[in-house]
């Protein structure tokens, strides 16, 4: 069967509606956050209507269903991304579970694996999403570990050229990004987690922008932990995952305390309850696990391989238009190899937040600044972009008319 | 009522008179398990003898059903060869995961067959497994004595 | 305008299914979280249908809309517990707001009122939930601080004569609930605040079992901090709220590190946005924000001191009941004065996971265990309870059928 | 086109021909401001003399709006008693959180009702207020000296 957006916008209730006095709704701002389909709004609103109770307390039906909810829905997430279902550890979001990660590596006392001592190295890179640098940044102060980084091409792509020196047998942690939010790079870890693993170091994958939009198998790319969220993959808001080696999760130390992440508790002193439980305190974000799930379910149906193959069609056919108009400037690479669907971009002197009010004013959605990576756009020498970015839902359409509405703006503000 | 699926009288019988619920003096191991979610707590000492389990007793609190549970297991398990209580065991525990599906082997489990109805109850799967689990832990550690 | 349960009830569309082959619902396991009425569900799917993008990004309409959205659910939810609107910041649970605290407090330097030193105290009660138990010995754990608590009478209430030696000029940050999710005993704060004051400290208010259940307001009871959980008041899972006094959260560093949490960020460094802003990185969890809003309007418009009353009737109904029924142990106080509609109690030799397997096969949802209050259930002297939790939506009926299915367990088990 | 109530004709000439966007050689005071969601950026220096706002340069980065919005304001308030000024600031932040319910009055904010519409687009009232916090907290700063 071929890909078909078109039918697919229909299961995506949102583009029924219109968009400033009437016009079509062409949504490119999945990158920020992605609509959501029926069946996901019917899950979570079912959850509620049928089978809502505190998962994992009390014998009685219901919360014996809101149980088999959640912990289905580990289930379907855990093949989506070839983990185990004990692996998976539901969060709030990806921000969540990256500072999970860098809380618990924090709390880590001598003698754990993930110890960190004052002069221990954490890599990241120029292209990190704040979320997956400034916990980061604070980890190191708390404690005097040392902050390195790969930097950023002029190209957009990642500078390997140094990895020896950026990696070396001092790092503890490489935290990176899978998919720049903001070039779109893709970036190629083979090399880089074998580095990683060689200095003995673990490998974490900010997945945010690649889980959603390509098929993501932690075995095969032989990570250690790996984030993302819901809501940037068709699922509900309020709802994050955090993959980890089952191994590396049993010694990583627990960060959120609280109701049934326990295996004892007195007045001075608990002990913990086995991954994931142990870092999943409280009453579960029961309804939106549940719709995640359904999210999960709703894309492997389609295919990850399609819906990745579309979005390069996508982004091809937007770059190569985009490049004719004159004075734009694509931030990020100018190929759709190693390249996901957002795509960034200046225009002449027209500041990206001017542009995205008038891309709106034609119902486009567009997101503009510094897309929380505030180092990298210093970094491409630019103050702000404008961001383009492409879902299973967008059509080639959607590209015309963003073109002919930058033509116009630049019109209107020339 | 669909609650006697459950409540088998087997059940009820080692409830109301567990076995062997009176902590040994002697012991190759002793483990003190916990279930977390409802507090049910076991201490349970296990005696192995050239690869037999020639004793096994306990103490405990707990429902009903990890009560029952690990009294019927003692029945079951004691003269039995470690060899043969893996067996048991491993088939006790299938049957428990089987949310239903199967009748377990009542060869194999006699009684403990009873506790079939507990698979539909997932909640409830941790109290039959309880005993079960400090068994496996316990005759671990007492042939690795 | 009588209160009117029944009537209430039908706003609720899980009551209109059936338990355990066709019996009537008996839900009274509100305590561990509470069911949902259709406008809040509604709130949460029209969310997505029709509003869905990234809040505080992007300057298109979806985007201002669910801006929009979820600062006037912010308002509505402040004015609730008597706040002001910056001093709202959405969480994912109370145990996330509580954590945050313990945290950020955690990560506070020399100079900051927070800064707890080695020696320093906090102090708690026997009567706290793991979520505002566990954080705090962690914290003491981390600074050396002294974790202190006020002990519980055989009656279940705070026992507070020793209030001076507990409370002393060491102490640093008290931390108490306001309704016991066990005992259902509501602690006047009064005498405790004030102590807490005279010594320099701050008061925390685990608010988890009273927002949703009566009035609060936080100007009336002189408080600090405050924290409870959606999901417990008729709104949404995944979001729960801190308020904290405004200079407090001003001082107080952040918890979680990402987007929009930033004034500024550079490869080492980063400073912070203003609160609520500091204490929310990320896409914050806006359907459920959204939904939170309209659960807070919901139970205003019916009336917190009417609801209050209405469980304070059911209570009493409830003990009266249940204290005719032999051998029957209420754990907790026995009289309606400062305590709500959480009723714990204990049946003879049965146990709890026994009855509460019973009640389940007739359609009464009630909870088991030590509900998160493990040290607690210890110190009363029992190994584990039944709890039956009230709301707004139960009847003297659902009482009289849990009392006739007690009795009915005593003949199964006997 | 909706838009043009956001762009009107002052705003884009502004933007065009930004007025005193030179930073002076002396000032009372110096201040940078930033707007974190879009990372426009503003310098501002402001002298102060006798009450009277005697000068206001600046240079940044920004949107149409938020150019235009600093170069009307120096336009407007250079000359002004601090104490007008400050009315004029008071009237233009209540025009800009004004939802688009009030015209704004022209007396008072001249060409600055021009932005009006800005206060129908939430996400844009950081910017058209960038300049303006500048100018308070500079001028506060100036009269502490
Ligand atoms: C008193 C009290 N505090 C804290 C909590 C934790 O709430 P949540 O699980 O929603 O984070 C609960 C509920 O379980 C509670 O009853
Ligand atoms: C690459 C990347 N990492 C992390 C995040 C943070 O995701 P969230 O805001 O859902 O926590 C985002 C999205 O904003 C992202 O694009």
């Amino acid at each position: 069967m071929a890909f078909d957006a078109v039918a697919i916008r229909a299961d995506f209730p949102i583009f029924d509606r219109k968009i400033r006095d009437g016009k079509r709704l062409v949504y490119l701002d999945s990158g920020a956050t992605s609509q959501k389909p029926n069946v996901v709004i019917d899950a979570e609103s079912n959850f509620y209507r049928l089978h809502n109770a505190a998962a994992h307390r009390g014998a009685h039906q219901l919360a014996e269903e809101a149980t088999e909810a959640i912990e289905s829905a580990r289930q379907v997430v855990s093949e989506f991304i070839g983990g185990q279902e004990d692996e998976i550890v539901f969060t709030k979001s990806s921000t969540e579970a990256l500072n999970l990660l860098a809380y618990s590596i924090g709390s880590a006392p001598k003698g754990n694996k993930f110890h960190l001592s004052a002069g221990d190295e954490i890599v990241v890179s120029e292209m990190e999403h704040h979320a997956n640098l400034i916990p980061w940044q604070q980890l190191a102060a708390r404690t005097g570990a040392v902050l390195k980084w790969f930097e950023v091409t002029p190209e957009g792509r990642l500078d390997l050229s140094d990895i020896n020196s950026v990696i070396t047998t001092k790092t503890k942690i490489v935290a990176l990004t899978h998919q720049s939010n903001v070039l779109g790079t893709i970036n190629l870890l083979d090399e880089l987690v074998k580095r990683t693993h060689d200095v003995g170091a673990v490998f974490i994958l900010d997945a945010c922008q690649s889980v959603p939009h390509m098929p993501v198998n932690v075995v095969e790319l032989d990570i250690d932990f790996l984030a993302f969220s819901g809501h940037k993959a068709v699922g509900p808001t309020g709802v994050g995952v955090l993959w980890g080696r089952s191994n590396l999760l049993a010694e990583l130390p627990p960060f959120l305390f609280g109701g049934s992440m326990i295996e004892s508790v007195t007045m001075t002193d608990a002990t913990w309850a086995p991954a994931p439980r142990k870092f999943e305190p409280g009453v579960p974000n029961m309804a939106q696990i549940v719709g995640l799930g359904e999210a999960v379910k709703y894309l492997s149906k389609i295919g990850m391989p399609a819906i990745h193959n579309h979005e390069i069609e996508l982004t091809k056919y937007a770059i190569a238009n985009m490049a004719a108009i004159d004075s734009l400037r694509v931030v990020g690479p100018l190929d759709t190899n190693m390249r996901g669907g957002a795509v960034s971009f200046t225009l002449g002197e027209i500041h990206p937040h001017d542009l995205g009010q008038f891309l709106d004013d034609a119902g486009i959605a567009v997101r503009t600044g510094h897309h929380c990576a505030w180092p990298l756009t210093r970094k491409m020498g630019v103050p702000a972009t404008t961001r383009a970015s492409f879902y299973l839902y967008n059509t080639l359409d959607d590209i015309d008319q963003l073109c002919t509405s930058i033509l116009a703006a630049q019109k209107y503000f020339g | 009522m669909q609650l006697d699926n459950l409540y088998q009288e087997v059940i009820l019988d080692h409830y109301k008179n567990p076995q062997n619920k009176k902590l040994s003096a002697n012991y190759d191991a002793q483990v003190h398990h916990v279930n977390p979610s409802c507090g049910d707590e076991i201490d349970l000492n296990i005696t192995v003898k050239d690869g037999v389990v020639e004793a096994i007793t306990w103490d405990g609190v707990g429902c009903s059903i990890s009560q029952a549970s690990v009294s019927i297991l003692t029945d079951l398990l004691i003269g039995k060869t470690i060899t043969d209580a893996y067996k048991i065991y491993d088939e006790f525990v299938a049957l428990m995961q089987s949310k239903g599906t199967v009748e377990g082997n009542e060869d194999l489990l006699e009684d403990a067959v009873a506790l079939a109805g507990v698979s539909k109850y997932p909640a409830r799967i941790k109290c039959a497994l309880l005993g079960w689990m400090a068994f496996k832990d316990a005759s671990v550690q007492a042939q690795a004595k």
